[in-house]
C-alpha cells in the first residue's frame, strides 16, 4: 500500500537531476530503493539518496514529472525494499551518472570511504563537495570538465578492501572486469511491476532484482548471463541493455 | 483422461507468480522445493498489461493483495524461445494460457505444447487494462465458452489440460463444462473480485487498472470451498492456488481435495533462497503431517472421514 | 423514492451484529457514536440457527472472519415486544428482515414496520443449517426473485427500503431490479463466499454449518468495489458493510459513494465501552478528513474528482 | 479459530464434576473463559480453573461427553475470552455447585481470601481441602452433610473488603442482595454463540457477557434488570433463568 508523504524541498542538484525531499524518514540501509507514486501517472523505482530524499535523473515522462513536483505536493512511498548494500570498511565507492546519489547513504555509512566518480560533466558528478569532506574523491568526466578526462574505467583499478559500484549497467559491466568480484558489490536496475518478487518482471539471469537485489554481490553477477546484455521490457520482451 | 505429470514434490508456483524460465531455473538452483513450475500466462499477441502500480497490499500483511496486472505477455514466438533454451534439472513445466478468442487459446496451446508437460487454462482472470475489450474477464462466467474453448484446446494439443477456474462464477458448472470438453484437471482457482481501494490523498483508485484481483490470506477460504466442492463432485486431480503460505494450508487444501498446491502470495517479499527455504518449510510440514502415510492418501481425507468418535465412550 | 431517516452520525452497526434492541439501547448509553441500529435480521418463524462453532477468527486479525450462524431469529411476534419496548434516545432503528417466501417477507415487513425508521430487505445470507432449504442462499443471486420480493414488501410497508445485496451475485442487476420494485437504497453489502476452514486434528470442516461467510478486512476490497459500482451506475443512497474498521476505511467507502457506513466484524472482541469509543474515534476521524466540509460532500468523491494535477506544470 | 489440544488427565471431583486437564497453558486472568470444542458435537463456555484445565459439570449431552474425555483425546480451545475479576486483598469468595471451580484461580491469586461455599451436598464442595490451605472456609449444604445445612445465603454476611460470588443465577441475586454491590463481583453466564462479542446472543440487559463479562461489578449488575430473570435462548427468543 502506497503511503502518501508531501513534497518538502525539491532541490535542483543538477540540469538534469533533482533531488526531492519528503516529509517522512524511512528507515532503510543504503542501496534499498522505494517505489514512488504519482496518482495517475505511474509507480517506479527510486534509490534512497537521504533517509527522507531521492534523486531523480530527469529520463522520460515519470521523471519529468517528479522533477516538476513543488513543495506542498503529495508523493505516493512504498518501501524501503531490496536489499542494499552490506557495511564495508574503507570501501571504494564507484559511481556514474545518477548512480553516484545512490551511494550517498551507503558514503555515510561507511568507514573512510573513497570516491571513483564519473560522468559526462562536471554537473553530472554529484554531491562533490560533501563526499571531499568524506574521503578521497577521484574524477573522471567525458568532456574533461572536471577531474581527468575520459571514463570512470580509465581511474581503475584503485587499492580497496571493497567496491560499491552503481551508475549505467555497460559501465557497471566494464567496472567488474577490473575489479575483484568477490570484493564488490552493484546495483542492477530492472523494470519493475510488482517490486515485491511476485511478478518475475525485475528478472537479471533468474535472481529478482526487487528482492534478491538491487544490490548483489560481484560472484553472483559474474555468473548473470543476462548482466550487462538483455532485460525484460513491460511485456515480458527481452530487449538489450 | 490423460494423468497429470508426476509433480514431486506436490508443489507449484502459481501463474504470474515469478513467470519467467530463468526464474524457475534459479529455484531449482536455489533447493527450491517444487516439483512443477506454471509460467505466466502465454498470450496471443505481445500486451504490456497495465501500468504501475498494479498490487496493492498492506504492510502488515493477512489483509488482501489486490494486483492488476491484466495479463502481460510478450509474443507466442517469444515464448518459445524462452522455453526452447530453459533446462529444468527435474522439476516438470506447466505452461498456462489464455486467448481473447476460443480459437487464439487453441492456437497458443498448440504453440506451446511441445514445451511442456502440462497446459494450464487460464479461464478467468478479473483484470484488465482500461477501457479494454477481453473475453478474459467472462470467459470463466460462462460453462459454454469456457466448454468451447476446452473443446478446441484438446483439439490442438495432447498434453495433460488444467482448467484453471474463477472463484468469481458457478464454477462447478463451469467445471463440468470442461471435464466434458476434455479437461484433465482443474485449477482451484485463479484471483477474486476483483476488489477495490481508494487512496486518502488523491482520493481516485489506487491501481492503474482501478480494481485488482484479490489473492493470499483473504482468498483461501473460498479457494478451498472451490477445491473441496470441486473434489466431491468431480473426484478429479485437483491444482489448488489461494493463500497457501504455511504447512497448514498446504494440509487443509490436500485434505480437501487438491493433489498440487500452488505457491503464489507467499513469495511476496522474499529473496530466492528465503524462497526456496518457504517451500522446504511447506513440503516438510506436510511430511511430518502425513506421519508415514504416502501423500495420495491425505487427497480428499476430509471428505472420507467419519466424525471422530472423540470419546471412546 | 422515500429518502432514508436521516442517521446522524451516518454511522450504524451491521445486522446480526449486536442484534438486540437491549443491547443498542446499552451502546446509546455508553456513548456510542451510532445515528442508527440495525436490528438482527428478522426472520417469520422462530429458528435456532446452526450449533456451535458458529465463527472462525485468527487471533492475528487481518484474516477472513467467517461465520455461519445461519440467521437465528425469534418469532416475529416476540420481535414486536422487543422492539415495543425500545427506546432509542437520538438513534434511528433500521428493523432488518428476511424469509423463506417472497410472500414471508412481506408479512414480516408488514409486522415490523410500525417500529422500524426503515426496512433493511436481507437478499443474501451464504449460511445455512446442512440439510435447510431455503431461498436465502440463491435469492440474492437472481435478480427476478429480488425484484418479486421488494415488489412484494414494496406493497406491504410505507417505510423506507434498503435491499441489502450479495457479493456473491451479478449484484447490479439485482440492485437494478430491486430499485425499479421499490427500494429506495441500497445495503453494499453482505457477507462473501462462503468460506471453508477445515481442522487438522479432527481433519474435518470447522464450523457446524461447514461453511462460513467471510467477513472483515478480507471483504472489505470487494465491497467497497460493490459500493463503488452501484454508485456510479444508480447514484442512489448506499449503506455499506465489510470491514468497516478505522475512519480511513470509512473515508473510503464514502468516497466509493456511501453515505451510511456500517461496521460489524470490527466490534470482534471488544466490550461495550471500547466498542462506543471504536465508534467515535471512527467518526471523529471523518470529520479530521472532511476538514471543514458538510460530510454529504464526500459522498461518492471518487467518482467526481479529475485526476489530481499534481505537478503546477 | 479453536487450536486443538489433548486432554492429559480427567479427573473426578464429584459425581457430577470433572476437571479436565490438557496439554496447553492459558495465560488468563482468573474468571476467563473457554470456548471448548469437541468437534462434531459443539463448542460451549468454560471458565479456566487452573491455567490448563476446566472444571465441567454434567448438565446436558455435551458436558456428558467432556465428562467421558480420556487421556490423549483431542479437545478444542479457543481464548481466554472476556474479562475476569479484577485483584482483590482479603476478598470473601462465595461459589455455589461448579461455580466454586470459577473461583479457584482467583483464589490462588488473591491475598488471603476467605470462602464462603455451598452446595447441595458434601461432594458439591470442590476443592475444599485446598482452600482450606490458603484460609477460612465457611461451608453451607442443603442436606447438610458438609458445614451449617442450608443455603450459602445464610452464612451472610460476612465480613470483607471484597467480595467475588459465583455460582446459579438465583443464587448469585440473592447474595447481591445482602452485599454491598460496589465491593462485588459476580460471573454471570448467558448461552454463548460467537463469544467475541459480535452476535448479541450473550446479552444481559444490553451487556454481552462475552466480552462485557463475564465478571461484571456489582453495581453494574444492580441495574440489570434481566439478572436473575431472563436470558436469550439460541433463537434469541427470551426464557426463564
Ligand atoms: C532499483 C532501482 C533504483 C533506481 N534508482 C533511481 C534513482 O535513484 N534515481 C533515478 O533517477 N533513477 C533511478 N532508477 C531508474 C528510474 O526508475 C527510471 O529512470 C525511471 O523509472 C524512468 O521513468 P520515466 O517514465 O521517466 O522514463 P521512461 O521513458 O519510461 O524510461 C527511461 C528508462 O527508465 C526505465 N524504466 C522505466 N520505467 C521503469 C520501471 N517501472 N522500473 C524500472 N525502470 C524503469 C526504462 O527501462 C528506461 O530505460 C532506478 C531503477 C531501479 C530499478
Ligand atoms: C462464561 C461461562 C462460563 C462457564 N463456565 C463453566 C464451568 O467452568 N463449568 C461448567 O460446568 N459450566 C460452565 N458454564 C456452563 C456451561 O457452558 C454449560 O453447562 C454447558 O454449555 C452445558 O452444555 P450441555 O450441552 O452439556 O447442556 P445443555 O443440555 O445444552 O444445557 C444445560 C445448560 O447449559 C446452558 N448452555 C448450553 N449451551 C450453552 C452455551 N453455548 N453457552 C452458554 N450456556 C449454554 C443451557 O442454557 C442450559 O441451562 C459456563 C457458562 C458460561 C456462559
Ligand atoms: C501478481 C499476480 C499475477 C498473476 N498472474 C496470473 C496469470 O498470469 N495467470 C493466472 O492464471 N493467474 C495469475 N495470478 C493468479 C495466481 O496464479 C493464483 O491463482 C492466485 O494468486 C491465488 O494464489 P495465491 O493466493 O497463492 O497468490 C496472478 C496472481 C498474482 C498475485
Ligand atoms: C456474526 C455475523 C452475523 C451476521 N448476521 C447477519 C444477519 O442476520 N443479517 C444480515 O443481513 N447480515 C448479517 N451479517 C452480515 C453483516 O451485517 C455485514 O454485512 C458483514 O458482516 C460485513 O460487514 P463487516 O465486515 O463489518 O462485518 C452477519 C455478519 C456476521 C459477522
Ligand atoms: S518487480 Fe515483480 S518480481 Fe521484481
Ligand atoms: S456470544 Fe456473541 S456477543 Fe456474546
Amino acid at each position: 500500500m502506497p503511503e502518501m508523504a508531501r513534497v518538502l524541498e525539491n532541490r535542483r542538484e543538477s540540469p538534469w537531476t533533482h533531488t526531492l525531499f519528503f516529509d517522512r524518514e524511512v528507515k532503510c540501509a543504503p542501496g534499498q530503493f522505494m517505489m514512488v507514486w504519482l496518482p495517475r501517472l505511474g509507480e517506479k523505482p527510486f534509490t534512497l539518496s537521504y533517509p527522507n530524499a531521492i534523486t531523480v535523473k530527469r529520463a522520460g515522462p515519470f521523471t519529468e514529472q517528479l522533477a516538476a513536483l513543488e513543495p506542498g505536493d503529495p508523493i505516493g512511498l512504498r518501501g524501503p525494499l531490496g536489499r542494499g548494500y552490506p557495511l564495508m570498511r574503507r570501501p571504494a565507492l564507484i559511481g556514474g551518472g545518477v548512480g553516484i546519489a545512490e551511494l550517498r547513504l551507503l558514503a555515510l555509512a561507511s568507514e573512510k570511504p573513497i570516491f571513483v566518480l564519473g560522468g559526462r560533466t562536471a554537473e553530472e558528478i554529484l554531491f562533490h563537495e560533501e563526499f571531499r569532506k568524506l574521503g578521497p574523491v577521484h574524477v573522471a568526466t567525458e568532456d574533461g570538465s572536471l577531474g581527468a578526462q575520459g571514463l570512470v574505467t580509465s581511474l581503475l583499478p584503485v587499492q580497496a578492501p571493497a567496491y560499491a559500484v552503481c551508475g549505467p549497467e555497460r559501465m557497471m559491466a566494464a567496472c567488474l572486469d577490473l575489479l575483484p568480484p568477490e570484493r564488490t558489490y552493484l546495483a542492477i536496475e530492472r523494470y519493475m511491476k510488482c517490486a515485491v518478487g511476485l511478478c518475475g518482471q525485475c528478472t537479471c539471469s533468474g535472481w529478482r532484482v526487487c528482492v534478491d537485489g538491487p544490490v548483489f554481490p560481484g560472484t553472483w553477477v559474474r555468473e548473470m548471463e543476462d548482466f550487462g546484455r538483455r532485460r525484460r521490457a513491460k511485456s515480458g520482451r527481452w530487449e538489450p541493455v | 483422461m490423460r494423468p497429470l505429470p508426476r509433480i514431486d514434490p506436490p508443489l507449484v508456483n502459481a501463474s504470474g507468480i515469478l513467470s519467467y524460465p530463468e526464474v524457475f531455473a534459479a529455484f531449482e538452483k536455489a533447493g527450491a522445493c517444487l516439483g512443477g513450475y506454471v509460467t505466466k500466462s502465454v498470450g496471443p499477441v505481445e500486451k504490456a498489461g497495465n501500468d504501475n502500480p498494479v498490487v496493492v497490499y498492506s504492510a502488515e500483511g493477512g489483509a488482501p493483495v489486490l494486483n492488476s496486472l491484466a495479463l502481460p505477455t510478450q509474443s507466442p514466438e517469444d515464448w518459445e524461445k524462452d522455453l526452447a533454451s530453459l533446462r529444468l534439472q527435474r522439476s516438470r513445466l506447466i505452461v498456462s494460457i489464455y486467448g481473447g478468442t476460443p480459437g487464439e487459446f487453441a492456437r497458443v496451446a498448440e504453440r506451446m505444447a511441445p514445451y511442456a508437460d502440462a497446459i494450464e487454462v487460464n479461464l478467468g482472470c478479473p483484470n484488465k487494462v482500461p477501457g479494454e475489450q477481453t473475453i478474459m474477464e467472462s470467459i470463466g462466467q460462462s460453462p459454454a465458452v469456457s466448454g468451447e474453448v476446452m473443446r478446441l484446446v484438446r483439439g490442438a494439443c495432447e498434453k495433460p489440460l488444467i482448467a484453471k477456474l474463477s472463484p468469481n462464477s458457478d464454477y462447478l458448472a463451469v467445471a463440468e463444462a470442461c471435464l466434458a470438453a476434455g479437461a484433465d484437471a482443474l485449477g482451484c482457482g485463479n484471483t477474486l473480485g476483483p476488489g477495490l481501494a481508494i487512496d486518502l490523498t488523491s482520493r481516485k483508485p489506487i491501481l492503474a487498472g482501478t480494481t485488482g484481483g484479490i489473492s493470499g490470506p483473504a482468498l483461501k477460504p473460498i479457494n478451498l470451498r472451490m477445491t473441496y466442492e470441486a473434489y466431491a463432485r468431480f473426484q478429479c486431480p485437483i491444482v489448488a492456488y489461494g493463500g497457501i503460505a504455511t504447512w497448514r494450508d498446504a494440509a487443509e487444501y490436500t485434505m480437501a481435495g487438491a493433489c498440487v498446491l500452488g505457491i503464489g502470495t507467499a513469495f511476496l517479499g522474499k529473496g530466492t533462497r528465503e524462497s526456496a527455504g518457504l517451500t522446504r518449510a511447506i513440503w516438510e510440514g506436510v511430511v511430518a503431517y502425513l506421519d508415514g502415510r504416502p501423500f495420495p492418501d491425505l487427497v480428499g481425507e476430509a471428505h472420507r472421514l467419519p466424525a471422530p468418535d472423540l470419546t471412546h465412550a
